[in-house]
C-alpha cells in the first residue's frame, strides 16, 4: 500500500499525504457525500498533491467482493451496494408519512383515556371518528380492542398495544407526562386555568360593592 | 444587610468582581450562578472554599446593587436573606435548644451545589467539544436507492401525540372567563363572612361549617369557598380575633373567638 | 416457541450463509441507512441461522483504521467517517442551531443524572428550567421521557436518546466523559438540601406547580 507513497507530491512545497491516507480519504469523501464525486471534485477536496485517481484504484481493489463496492457512474465515482445482495434493502424503500392529526389525536386519547369506547373518543375531540381513522390505527397495530364495556350496548374499548409503546420510547402508558408536566415542557399555552384567578388576584370593583350591599352591614360589630 | 466593618473585610480584587458582576447583572443565570462566578475570586478548589467569605462577598454584591440603585430579581433577594442567616448560625455558638440543621451542614451544602454545578459546566463544554455528527463524523449520504417493495409507513413522535392531546385538552379553555366568576369565593367575600360569624363562636368549631350556603355541594365552588374562608380565617388570626387549631394532619381546622381580643 | 428447538441455526432445515458472506450482508445493510441499526433488526433481515453479532465483529475489526468506521450505538451499530477526517466534508456539515447555554447545560444534566426530573434539573442549576429549553431538546430528539419516579406526584423524568449518542459518537451513556470521576467526587448523588431549610429553586416555582396541580386534578376524569 504505502510503497508509492512518494510517488505523487510533485513540485508541490507541502508533501501530500501518504496513499494509504488518501485511500482513507477518498473512502470517507464517496461514503458522506450525497451524489457520485468526480476525480476533479476529489482533488479540490483532499490536500494539494494528492492523488485521488491512484487512491480511488487502490480503494476500488479493496473492496472488491465487498458487500459494498466502489463503482462509476458516468465520469464520477459512488459506493454502492453489493448487487447480489439488493434483496437485503428492501427495508430501505419504506416510505414515510405523517399521521394525519384526526389519527393523532384520536391515538393520543386512547393513550391517555383507555380503555376507551369510540362514543368517548367523539365526546372528548368534540367531532365524529372517521372508520377510517381507527382503521388505520388498528392496521398499524397501535391500538387494539380491550374489553367491552359493561355499559348499555356493550360497547367495544380501545386500549394501546404494545408496539405503540415501542415506536414512542415509553415502559408504559402511564409513563405518559401528564397536562401539568406539557406546560412544564412548554408544549401547552400557558392559559390562567378558569376560576383560578379569582381567588388570589385583588377583587374588581364590582365585588366589592356586591359585598356592601350584601350582608356586610348585618355584621358589623 | 452586610455592616460596614464587614465590607471593609472585603478585599479589593473581590470589590472589582463583584462590581464588574453588576454591571452584567442581566447575564447570570440566578442567585447561584453569581455565588459561582464570585467564589472564583477565592482562588482555591471548591472543596476548599470558604461559605463565609462567599456569603460576606454575595451581601456585598447586592448591597452595591442596591446602592447603585440596581434592581434585583427578588430570588436574588432571597438568596441574600438566606446568607445572611447561614453567616449568622457560622458565627454565633451553636444554640443547642435550635432545631434543624448546623451552619456547617448548611454551608457545606451549598459548596456541593456550586462543585455540582461547575461540574456539570464543565461536563458540558466536554460533551460539546465532542467530535459530532454532522460536524466532524458524517453518516451515509447516499441511502440505497433500489427501489423495489414500495410500503407506506406512518410515524408520528411522542412530541406529536403530546401536542396533539394538549390541543384537544386546551379547547375547553376557551370558554368566557366570566362564566366561571360564580364559582368563585373571594377571599374578601369570606372576610367579611367571617367577621361577623366568629362572634357567635366561643367555641371550638369546624372551619367548614363557615362555608356559606350553596357552595358546600358543587366541588369547583366548595374548593373556591374553603380555600378563601381559610385564608380569611389566617387574617382573623392575626387580627388577633380568633384562634386557630388543627389538632393532626389533614384533621378538621377549627377556629374560635379569642377570649382576650387584642 | 421455535427458538427453543433450533438454537442458532446450527440444526436448522437451511445451512446459513457461511461467515463471510454474512459479514458481506451486514456490511451492505449497514452502508445502506444513515440510521444505526440493531443486532435485532439486522437478524430480522438476513437468513434463517445467521449470526449478525458475531459478523460484526469481523466487520469493525476489517474497518479499523480505515476512512469509515463501524460504530456502536447503544445498542444498535452504524458506519460512520472517521473524525479526523472531518474536515473534508465541509459540504456536508450541517448547519445545526445554536443552543442556548441553559440547554446545553439542562442536556448534560439529563445525560449525567438520568433518569431526571425538572424539578432536580432545577435544583442543579439553580434556576427554573424556562419553557422552550425541554421542549427543544425533544425536538431535536435527543432527550426523552423516561419512566416516572416513584415518589410523591410521580413526576416524570428525562434521559437521553439513541439520537444523542449517535450525535456525540457515544457507545452508550456510561461513556460520558468524566462521569466516573463524577461519581467517584459524589457529584451525582441526589443529596437533599440538610433540613427544610434549602437553598432550591425560585419560590415562584411552588406556585406555579401548585396552580397546575390543581388544574390537572380539574381534568382527570
Amino acid at each position: 500500500m504505502s510503497d508509492q507513497t512518494d510517488t505523487p507530491g510533485r513540485d508541490s512545497l507541502f508533501e501530500a499525504p501518504p496513499m494509504g491516507e488518501q485511500e482513507r480519504m477518498v473512502e470517507a469523501i464517496l461514503f458522506a457525500t450525497a451524489d457520485p464525486v468526480t476525480v476533479a471534485d476529489l482533488a479540490a477536496r483532499m490536500p494539494h498533491g494528492c492523488d485521488p485517481a491512484e487512491a480511488l484504484v487502490h480503494l476500488r481493489r479493496r473492496y472488491e467482493g465487498r458487500g459494498v463496492h466502489v463503482v462509476k457512474v458516468g465520469d464520477a465515482y459512488a459506493m454502492r451496494t453489493a448487487a447480489d445482495l439488493g434483496f437485503l434493502m428492501q427495508k430501505e424503500t419504506v416510505e414515510t408519512r405523517k399521521l394525519s392529526r384526526a389519527a393523532i389525536e384520536t391515538l393520543a386519547i386512547v393513550a391517555y383515556h383507555q380503555p376507551v369506547t369510540r362514543a368517548e373518543i367523539e365526546e372528548i375531540r368534540g367531532v365524529s371518528v372517521s372508520r377510517g381513522t381507527i382503521d388505520q390505527l388498528l392496521e398499524l397495530e397501535w391500538i387494539r380492542f380491550g374489553r367491552r364495556k359493561m355499559t348499555p350496548g356493550r360497547p367495544v374499548t380501545f386500549v394501546v398495544t404494545q408496539g405503540f409503546l415501542d415506536h414512542f420510547g415509553l415502559e408504559s402508558a402511564r409513563d405518559l407526562p401528564g397536562l401539568k408536566e406539557l406546560r412544564a415542557a412548554g408544549l401547552l399555552e400557558n392559559r390562567p386555568p378558569p376560576g383560578a384567578l379569582g381567588i388570589g388576584g385583588s377583587p374588581g370593583d364590582e365585588d366589592e360593592d356586591e359585598i356592601d350591599a350584601g350582608q356586610t352591614e348585618l355584621f358589623e360589630d | 444587610m452586610a455592616e460596614e466593618f464587614e465590607e471593609d473585610q472585603v478585599s479589593v480584587a473581590e470589590r472589582l468582581a463583584a462590581e464588574a458582576l453588576i454591571v452584567d447583572v442581566d447575564g447570570f443565570e440566578g442567585p447561584l450562578d453569581v455565588l459561582l462566578m464570585l467564589s472564583r475570586t477565592q482562588k482555591v478548589d471548591l472543596r476548599r472554599i470558604s461559605v463565609l467569605a462567599l456569603a460576606r462577598q454575595y451581601l456585598a454584591f447586592v448591597e452595591k446593587a442596591r446602592a447603585l440603585r440596581i434592581e434585583l430579581a427578588a430570588d436574588y433577594l432571597v438568596m441574600a436573606a438566606w446568607l445572611a442567616f447561614l453567616k449568622s448560625r457560622l458565627l454565633l455558638p451553636p444554640d443547642p435548644t435550635e432545631e434543624g440543621p448546623s451552619g456547617e451542614d448548611l454551608a457545606a451544602h451549598l459548596a456541593f451545589q456550586l462543585e455540582r454545578l461547575q461540574a456539570m459546566r464543565d461536563v458540558a463544554a466536554r460533551l460539546m467539544a465532542r467530535d459530532r455528527l454532522g460536524r466532524d463524523i458524517f453518516a451515509r449520504g447516499i441511502t440505497e436507492d433500489v427501489t423495489r417493495i414500495r410500503r407506506v409507513k406512518y410515524t408520528a413522535t411522542l412530541l406529536d401525540l403530546m401536542q396533539g392531546y394538549a390541543r384537544i385538552r386546551t379547547r375547553d379553555e376557551f370558554r368566557p372567563f366570566v362564566m366561571d366568576r360564580d364559582a368563585v369565593f373571594t377571599m374578601e367575600q369570606a372576610l367579611e363572612r367571617l367577621r361577623g360569624l366568629v362572634g357567635y363562636a366561643p367555641d371550638w368549631t369546624d372551619l367548614s361549617s363557615y362555608l356559606p350556603d350553596g357552595w358546600q355541594s358543587d366541588p369547583m365552588r366548595r374548593r373556591s369557598a374553603t380555600a378563601s374562608t381559610f385564608a380569611a380565617s389566617l387574617e382573623l388570626v392575626k387580627e388577633g380575633r380568633v384562634e386557630i387549631r388543627q389538632t393532626d394532619l389533614f384533621a378538621p381546622i377549627q377556629l374560635r373567638q379569642r377570649k382576650d381580643p387584642r
